[in-house]
C-alpha cells in the first residue's frame, strides 16, 4: 500500500489515532495529488471522518507524519490547517445560526479596512453574493442561517468551503441532505475547482456519486486502508468488496404486495409554512410511499405536522378510516404514528447520553412498572436493536457522541423502529449510512411493511427514491405536485415534477 | 420653608429593613396625627448607602420640607448631607454625623448603648470571664460603636457619650478580668448567626457570656444555647426588643437587652422638624444632642416594657408583640 | 460514581484536616450541628438540582424559603392558624410558585434565569410587604412543631436523660433525617423512574426529547415544582430552627448556596447531568467548611474567600481529573495494542 | 432594531405614567439623578453583556465593583497613594480578574457560572479581609477626582452660578457621559470590528467558530476582561459617588442588576445575541423604576416586587411579540424563496 509517490501534494504516513477505548486509525497512509478529486470510502465507523479531522487540525494523531508539498508539517489547530490551505466541510453542520449568511461565510476572514480594521460591510455582502451565485444560490446574504432548512444550511457550508482559496478541500458527506439537482450543482463547481488545481477529498456513501466525480478512491476498513481504486476501476461491487471484505449480492430489491386497505389518510392538510397549499394523500396497509422533492420543498415540515410537532392550520388526518387529532408527539405516538426525524443532532439524539438511553428513550413506557424502569428489559431491547441494525460500538453504555456519523444515524433508527408503529414516517432515514447497512434498513422497512405498517419515507437520494417505494409522491414548494407508480417512476420523471414542471 | 396651607412633608430615612424601625414608623405616624404633617418613611431594602442616597435624592426632587436621617456612614456622607442641609432643615437620629450642618441629633449614641451593655457584663461576671460578640457586619456604624462601647467599658476607659472614632481590631481583646475571645460576623444571615453561635460553643467550652449586637443575633444565640442544653450556664445579653429575647428575659436565661427608643426617634424627630419648619422654638439644646436614652431591660421591667411596645404599635397597623 | 468518590474524598480531607488541627471538630455535638445544617441546606440544594438538570436554574429558592418561612411563622403564631392548616397552605403556596415558574418557562418560553430572577425579587418584596418588615418567629411555644428542626431522633425514644451515652452524643438531628427521606424519594424519582430519564434527556436536548414523545413541558414544570416545594419545606424548617425570620433578609443568597451545593456535587449547569448523593455531599462540604472556619478561628472576614476558593479548586480539580482519565484510557488502549492484543477496535 | 424600539417604548411608557401621576419626575434634578444612576449601573451592564453574549455569565461583577471601589478609596485616602498610580493599579487588578476568569473558563473548561460564582465569594472575602471590615471613603477631599462621579458637564464650563438656566437644570452628569463613551467604544468593538462577530458566533456555536479558524479561547477571555474592567471602573465611580464603601456590602446584588439590565435590553442568556443600545435602555428602565417607586411613594417594602414584576412582564411581553414577528418573518422569507432560492424555514 505504501508505494513511493512522486511529488504528491499531500502525503500522510502511518497515521494512528486513539480515542478512549478505541483505535480509530491504524497506520493509515494517504496521498493526494494536485488537481484530483479523490474519494474516501468506507463503512460507518471505518475512520474516514477521523482521518480528515487529523488533516484538518481537529485531532492530533498519536503517531504518523504529514507532508505537504514535500515539507513535513504539524497540523495542531484549525488555524494551522487554514494557513496551510486546507478547508473543510464537516459531516455535521457547523454554522452559527444566529448570524446571517454573509457573516457565516466569511467568519474569521472578513474583509476589513481602515485604521481600526473595521469590517468592510459593503465588500462583505458583495463578495457573499458572488459566492452564492457561483453555486446557483439565489437568496439574500442577509438571511439568518436559522431560517434555512438543513439542506440550505449544508449548501451554505459548501459555499463557505468553496469560497476559501484552498489547496485542499475536504468534503465529508457534503450531499447527505441534498437532492440530485443540488448535488449536480456541487459537482459542477468542484470540477471547476479541480481544473484550477485544487485537490478535493470527497467522502460519500452514495457510491453512484463517487463513480461520477472521483478520479481515484481510497477505501478504509476498520481504521486501515483496505485498497485504492483508479477511476476506471471504481464500481459499486468493487467498492463494497473492499469496504466489507466480501461480496454483496443485491441492492434495492422490492417485491411485496401492498393491500388496498387505507391505513393513513391526510385530507386537505394546511401547514403553517405554506398556508395556501392543501395536502392530501393516502397510505395503504403494508405500503411504502416515498416522498421526494428538492431541498426546502416542505417535506420535513409536512412530517412534523403529521407528528404533532407543528400545529397544522387545517385539514384532517384519518387513521384506519377514523379521524384523529394530533396536537403533540404524544398524541401521535399514542395513535401509533412515529416519526424518525431528519436532523439527528437536533431532533434525533441526546448526544451526551448512552446508546442504551437513547434507544429506549421513546419506548421507555414499555419497560416500566408503576413508572419504575425495568432496566434489564430496556437493556435487552437496546442490545437487540444494536445487533439488528449492526451499530458498531464498544458497549451500549457508550455515549452516542463518540459514535461515527453513520452509526449515530443507526441509533436514531433503532430508537424508533423498536416501537411497533402502525404508521411510520421516516425523514431521510439513511442519511450518512453506508451501502451495506442501508440494505439492512431497507429489509427492515420491508419486513415492517409486510406486517401491515404504513410507511412514508422522505428521501433525497435518487437511487433510494426509485428503489424502495411502491409509490412516489413528489413535493414542490409545499404542494404535492405529482404521484408516480413504480412503473412510471424514472429519474427524469421525478426531477421533472420536483422542479415544478407540469 | 412651606407656604401656609400646603401640607408639610417630611422624609424619614432609616438605615435598613429592620423590625426596629417599625417602632420608629409608629412614632412617625403618631407625629403625623399630632402635627398634621405627612411623613415619607423609608427603609433601604438591603441596608445599603446606595439605596439611602437614591431615596434622599428623590425626596429632594419631590421637594420635601425637612428630613430626618439615620446616616449609614457619618464621616464620608457629611459632604452629601451638607448639600441637603443647605436647602432644608435636617436632623439625624440613631446614627449621627456630628461634623455636618444638621440641626439636631435625636437619640443616644450606639456607643453609649455599648457602654451600657459593658456595665451589664461587668455586673453579670463580677469575677471576670470570657465572652464572644456576635454581629452581622463590622463595617456598619452601629455595630462598630456598640462593640467599641463594650470594649471601652470593660477596659475601663473614661466615659464618653460619643464614639471616639477608633475601632479596636477584630480578634481577641483583653480587658483586665474580662476577655473578648472573638467577634464573629455573619453578614446579616440568620442561619450563619446561629451557626456562629453553635460553633463558638464548641470551640470555647468554658465560655461565660455571649452578646449579640444586632437584633437577630440574640435569638440565634438563645436557639444555639438551648440546643446545646446550656441554658443558664452561659449568660446572654442582647440588643433590641426581639420577642424571643424578651421571652428569654422573662424565663430568666437572658440577663438583659439594651433597647433604644425607636418610637421616640420617630416621634421626636418629626416634632423637631415640624417646629423648625414652622419657625417655632424646637427646644434643641446648645450641643444639639436631644437625648433619648437607651435602657437595659431586665426581668423586673420586661412586662411593663412589652406593654408599652404594644401601645406604641397600636398607632399604625402593625403586628402586636406577643 | 467516580465523581461521587472524588467529592467524598474532598469532604473527608476537609474534615480530617480540621480534626487534626482542632479535635473539637469531631465532637458529637459539632457533628450533629453540621448534620443539621447540611439537612436544612441540603433540602434546598436537592430541589435546586432539578431545574438545573433540565438545563434551567432556579434563582428564587432563597426568596421562597424566606417568604414561606416567614409566612408559616406568621400564620401559626400571629394569626393563630392551626398547624395542620398552616403548613399545608405554606407548602401549597410553594408548589404553586414552582408551577408558575414552570408555566412561564414552558408556555411563554421565557428564560429560566429571567423568570426566577424576577421571582427572587418578587417573593422578597411579597415577604416584606406581607410581614411589614416585622421579624417573625414562634416565640417560646410550639415545641412539638420545633421538633422537626430541633429533634434528635434516637434520643427521642428514651425518657429524658435515660438515653445511652453514645446515642446522647451521636443522635441524628431531624433535618438530616428529613433530608435523607427527601433524598431517597428524589433518588427513586431520578434514577429508577422514567421521569428522571425524561428530565435528564430534555436537559440535554429538549427538542430531541420532544420528538421522543416526552411531554417536555410537563416535565419541566414538575422540575420547577420540586425545586420550589423543597425551598418551601426548607424555609419552614429554617424558620423553626432559627425562630427568627427577618422578611427582608431571611434566605438571602441561599440560592447561591443551593447552586454551589449542586455544582460541587456534580450537577452540570449545562443540564442533563446530576445525582442525588453528590448533591448531598456537595452541600455537606460547604457546611463543613463554614463550620471549620469557625472551629479553627479563621477570621470571619475571610470566610467567603475560603469557601469560594475551596469550591473553585474542588470543581477545577475535578475538571482536570476528568480530562486526565480520558487520556489514561487512551494510554490503556495503546498498552493493549502494544502487547499485541486486540487488533481492531471498532467491531461491536 | 425592533427589539430596541420595543424596550424604548417600555421606557417611555414608564416615564410617561410616572410623570402623569407626579410631575416632579421630570424635574431636571430628578432626571439628572436617574441619568447618573443609569450611568453607573449601565457601565456594569455593558460589561456583563459580553460574557453573556459568549454564552457564559459573570456573577462576580458586584464583588469586583465592591473590591475595586474599596481598594481605590483605601489606596488614595488611607495609604495616600498618588491618584495617577492608584487608579491604574485598580483597573489593572480588574483586568487581571477577568483574565483569570477567562483562563479558567477556556483552559480548565470550567463552567462560567461556577468560576464567577466563586469569584463572587472570593472577591467579597478579599475586600473584607484587606479592609479589615472598615468602611472606606474619600472624606471631604479629592474633589477633583470626585468630579468623575459628581460632575455635571456643560455646567462645568461656566464660572460658578453663571450658567444659563436651562443648562443648570439639564446638564449631563459625568457617569452618564462615561457610559456613553464606554458604550461607543464597545459598540464599535461589537458591531464594526471583527471581534464582535467572533463573540456572537462563538456564543451560539463555539465549535463552528473554532472550525472557522477563530481563536475562540482568546475571544472568550477578552469578553471576561471587558466585563471585569467595566465592573472595576464602575466600582471606582460608585465609591467616588457614594463616598462610602462598606467592604461587606458594597456591590452586593449588583450582578443581578447588571444581568437584569442585559436581559431587559435584549441580550439572550443563551448567548450569541445582544446590542449595546438595548443594554443601556434596559438599565435605564430598571433605574427609572426604582426612581418612580420613590417618587410615587409606593411602599419601599414593595420595591423589589414592583421591579421584579415589571421586568417579568416586559421580557415576557417581548417573548410573546417575538413569536408573532417570527411568523411574519417566515412570510418574508417565503417571498425570497419563491424567487427560486435556497431552502428556508424557521427553527421551531
Ligand atoms: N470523539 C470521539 N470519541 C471517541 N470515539 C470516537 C470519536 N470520534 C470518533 N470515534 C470513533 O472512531 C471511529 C471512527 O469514526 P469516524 O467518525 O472516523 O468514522 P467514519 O468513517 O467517518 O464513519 P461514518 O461513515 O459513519 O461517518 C468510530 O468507531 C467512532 O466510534
Ligand atoms: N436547522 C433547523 N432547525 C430546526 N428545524 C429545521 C432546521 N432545518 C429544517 N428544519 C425543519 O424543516 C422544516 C422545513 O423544511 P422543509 O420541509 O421546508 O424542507 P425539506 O423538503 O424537508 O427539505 P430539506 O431536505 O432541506 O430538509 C421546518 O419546518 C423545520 O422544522
Ligand atoms: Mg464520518
Ligand atoms: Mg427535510
Amino acid at each position: 500500500m505504501t508505494e513511493n509517490q512522486a511529488a504528491g501534494l499531500l502525503e500522510m504516513r502511518g497515521i494512528t489515532k486513539y480515542f478512549p477505548g478505541i483505535k480509530a486509525l491504524d497506520q493509515v497512509d494517504f496521498d493526494l495529488e494536485r488537481g484530483e478529486i479523490q474519494a474516501v470510502i468506507g463503512e460507518n465507523g471505518a475512520g474516514k471522518s477521523t482521518l480528515m479531522k487529523v488533516l484538518g487540525g481537529i485531532h492530533l494523531p498519536e503517531m504518523g507524519t504529514i507532508r505537504l508539498d514535500g515539507r513535513e508539517v504539524v497540523i495542531d489547530s484549525v488555524q494551522t490547517a487554514n494557513k496551510l490551505g486546507i478547508s473543510f466541510v464537516h459531516q455535521e453542520l457547523n454554522l452559527s445560526d444566529n448570524l446571517d449568511i454573509a457573516t457565516n461565510l466569511f467568519l474569521g476572514r472578513e474583509p476589513r479596512d481602515g485604521f481600526l480594521q473595521l469590517i468592510d460591510r459593503k465588500k462583505l455582502y458583495r463578495d457573499t453574493e458572488e459566492v452564492l451565485q457561483r453555486i446557483d444560490l439565489h437568496c439574500s446574504p442577509r438571511l439568518l442561517v436559522r431560517d434555512l432548512t438543513i439542506g440550505g444550511q449544508q449548501m451554505i457550508e459548501i459555499a463557505k468551503a468553496l469560497s476559501i482559496a484552498a489547496k485542499i478541500l475536504i468534503m465529508d458527506e457534503p450531499t447527505s441532505s441534498l437532492s440530485c439537482s443540488e448535488s449536480e450543482r456541487l459537482f459542477r463547481v468542484i470540477r471547476e475547482l479541480r481544473s484550477q488545481g485544487v485537490s478535493i477529498i470527497y467522502i460519500s456513501h452514495r457510491l453512484g456519486e463517487v463513480k461520477e466525480v472521483a478520479d481515484r478512491a481510497t477505501v478504509l476498513r476498520d481504521g486501515r486502508v483496505s485498497g485504492h481504486l483508479a477511476k476506471e476501476e471504481i464500481s459499486q461491487e468493487r467498492l463494497v468488496k473492499l469496504m466489507v471484505g466480501r461480496d454483496i449480492e443485491k441492492f434495492y430489491h422490492h417485491e411485496h404486495e401492498a393491500s388496498r386497505k387505507p391505513v393513513f389518510e391526510v385530507r386537505d392538510l394546511v401547514v403553517p409554512e405554506h398556508p395556501k397549499e392543501r395536502i392530501s394523500f393516502t397510505i395503504h396497509e403494508g405500503e411504502i410511499v416515498v416522498l421526494a422533492g428538492l431541498v426546502g420543498a416542505g417535506r420535513t415540515e409536512l412530517a412534523h405536522a403529521l407528528f404533532g410537532i407543528v400545529k397544522p392550520l387545517g385539514g384532517q388526518i384519518l387513521l384506519d378510516e377514523r379521524p384523529i387529532r394530533i396536537g403533540s408527539p404524544q398524541d401521535a405516538m399514542r395513535a401509533g404514528i412515529i416519526l424518525v426525524p431528519e436532523d439527528r443532532k437536533l431532533h434525533g439524539l441526546i448526544m451526551e447520553m448512552s446508546v442504551e438511553a437513547n434507544i429506549t428513550l421513546a419506548s421507555l413506557d414499555r419497560y416500566q412498572k408503576m413508572k419504575v424502569i425495568r432496566l434489564d428489559a430496556a437493556r435487552a431491547v437496546a442490545r437487540e436493536m444494536v445487533g439488528k441494525l449492526d451499530v458498531r460500538l464498544r458497549s451500549i453504555d457508550q455515549q452516542v457522541e463518540s459514535l461515527s456519523g453513520g452509526n449515530q444515524q443507526k441509533v436514531v433508527l433503532a430508537k424508533w423502529l423498536c416501537l411497533n408503529p402502525r404508521v411510520l414516517l421516516l425523514d431521510e432515514p439513511t442519511r450518512g449510512i453506508d451501502v451495506v447497512a442501508k440494505e439492512e434498513i431497507y429489509r427492515l422497512m420491508e419486513r415492517l411493511a409486510s406486517q401491515g405498517v404504513a410507511i412514508l419515507a422522505i428521501s433525497s437520494e435518487m437511487q433510494e427514491v426509485l428503489g424502495i417505494g411502491d409509490r412516489i409522491l413528489v413535493m414542490h414548494e409545499g404542494r404535492i405536485c405529482g404521484e408516480l407508480t413504480k412503473e412510471q417512476s424514472s429519474e427524469e420523471a421525478v426531477v421533472h415534477l420536483a422542479t415544478g414542471g407540469k | 420653608t412651606a407656604q401656609a396651607g400646603k401640607q408639610i412633608t417630611i422624609a424619614y430615612v432609616t438605615n435598613g429593613p429592620y423590625t426596629f424601625w417599625t417602632y420608629a414608623h409608629a412614632g412617625c405616624l403618631k407625629a403625623e396625627m399630632e402635627f398634621g404633617v405627612k411623613v415619607n418613611f423609608f427603609k433601604p431594602p438591603s441596608a445599603t448607602l446606595e439605596e439611602q442616597k437614591r431615596f434622599i435624592e428623590t425626596q429632594m426632587a419631590k421637594g420635601v420640607d425637612g428630613m430626618a436621617i439615620s446616616v449609614i456612614d457619618p464621616e464620608n456622607m457629611t459632604p452629601f448631607i451638607n448639600e441637603i442641609c443647605a436647602k432644608i432643615p435636617v436632623v439625624m437620629f440613631d446614627s449621627d454625623a456630628p461634623k455636618s450642618n444638621r440641626k439636631a441629633y435625636i437619640g443616644m449614641s450606639n456607643y453609649a448603648a455599648g457602654r451600657l451593655a459593658g456595665q451589664k457584663i461587668k455586673e453579670q461576671l463580677p469575677n471576670g470571664g470570657k465572652l464572644v460578640i456576635f454581629v452581622g457586619r463590622l463595617d456598619a456604624q452601629n455595630a462598630v460603636e456598640r462593640r467599641q462601647g463594650i470594649i471601652d467599658e470593660l477596659q475601663g476607659k473614661p466615659y464618653a457619650a460619643q464614639y471616639p472614632g477608633k475601632m479596636t481590631p477584630q480578634g481577641r481583646v483583653n480587658a483586665g478580668k474580662w476577655t473578648i475571645l472573638d467577634t464573629r460576623t455573619d453578614g446579616g444571615d440568620e442561619s450563619r448567626a446561629k451557626g456562629n453561635a453553635e460553633d463558638t460553643l464548641v470551640k470555647y467550652p468554658d465560655l461565660d457570656l455571649m452578646i449579640g449586637l444586632w437584633s437577630y443575633n440574640t435569638p440565634a444565640i438563645i436557639s444555639a444555647v438551648q440546643d446545646a442544653g446550656k441554658q443558664g450556664k452561659i449568660k446572654i445579653i442582647g440588643f433590641d426588643e426581639e420577642v424571643v429575647v424578651l421571652g428569654g428575659i422573662k424565663d430568666g436565661y437572658v440577663a438583659g437587652t439594651i433597647v433604644q427608643n425607636p418610637y421616640e426617634y420617630g416621634r421626636t424627630s418629626i416634632e423637631i422638624l415640624y417646629k423648625l419648619i414652622k419657625g417655632m422654638n424646637a427646644g434643641i439644646p446648645p450641643d444639639k444632642l436631644v437625648d433619648v436614652p437607651a435602657r437595659i431591660i431586665t426581668a423586673d421591667k420586661v412586662d411593663v416594657f412589652m406593654d408599652t411596645l404594644n401601645k406604641q404599635l397600636a398607632v399604625g397597623e402593625f403586628f402586636e408583640v406577643k | 460514581m467516580k465523581r461521587i468518590a472524588g467529592i467524598a474524598v474532598l469532604l473527608v480531607v476537609v474534615m480530617l484536616i480540621t480534626t487534626l488541627i482542632d479535635t473539637t471538630f469531631i465532637k458529637g455535638y459539632n457533628i450533629m450541628n453540621i448534620m443539621r445544617w447540611s439537612g436544612l441546606f441540603g433540602i434546598l440544594s436537592l430541589g435546586e438540582a432539578f431545574p438545573i438538570m433540565t438545563g434551567g436554574i432556579d434563582l428564587s429558592v432563597g426568596s421562597i424559603a424566606g417568604l414561606v418561612g416567614a409566612l408559616s411563622a406568621n400564620l401559626i403564631r400571629m394569626r393563630e392558624m392551626p398547624i395542620a392548616l398552616a403548613l399545608p397552605i405554606c407548602l401549597a403556596l410553594s408548589v404553586l410558585m414552582g408551577f408558575l415558574h414552570g408555566l412561564l418557562v414552558t408556555k411563554i418560553r421565557m428564560q429560566p434565569f429571567v423568570v426566577t430572577l424576577c421571582g427572587l425579587f418578587i417573593y422578597r418584596g411579597m415577604a416584606r410587604f406581607l410581614m411589614q418588615d416585622v421579624t417573625q418567629g414562634y416565640g417560646n411555644a410550639f415545641l412539638g412543631l420545633k421538633f422537626l428542626a430541633h429533634g434528635k431522633v434516637p434520643l427521642a425514644f428514651w425518657p429524658a436523660g435515660h438515653a445511652p451515652k453514645f446515642i446522647a452524643t451521636w443522635s441524628l438531628p431531624m433535618p438530616f433525617i428529613i433530608l435523607v427521606l427527601v433524598g431517597i424519594i428524589l433518588a427513586v424519582f431520578l434514577n429508577r423512574m422514567v421521569y428522571g430519564r425524561y428530565i435528564l434527556a430534555l436537559g440535554r436536548n429538549e427538542q430531541a426529547a420532544r420528538f421522543s414523545g416526552i411531554n417536555t413541558n410537563r416535565m419541566t414544570i414538575v422540575a420547577y415544582m420540586i425545586s420550589s416545594t423543597c425551598a418551601g419545606l426548607a424555609g419552614i424548617l429554617f424558620s423553626l430552627d432559627l425562630n427568627t425570620v427577618q422578611p427582608s433578609t431571611a434566605g438571602n443568597m441561599y440560592e447561591l448556596y443551593a447552586i454551589a451545593g449542586c455544582v460541587v456535587g456534580g450537577v452540570s449547569l449545562k443540564g442533563g447531568e446530576g445525582n442525588i448523593l453528590g448533591v448531598i455531599i456537595g452541600t455537606a462540604i460547604v457546611r463543613v467548611l463554614y463550620n471549620a472556619i469557625n472551629i479553627l478561628g479563621i477570621a470571619t472576614t475571610l470566610e467567603f474567600a475560603v469557601v469560594g476558593l475551596v469550591i473553585l479548586v474542588g470543581v477545577g480539580a475535578d475538571e482536570v481529573i476528568k480530562s486526565f482519565t480520558a487520556r489514561r484510557r487512551i494510554a490503556e488502549v495503546r498498552g493493549v495494542q502494544a502487547k499485541g492484543g486486540v487488533g481492531t477496535s471498532t467491531a461491536a
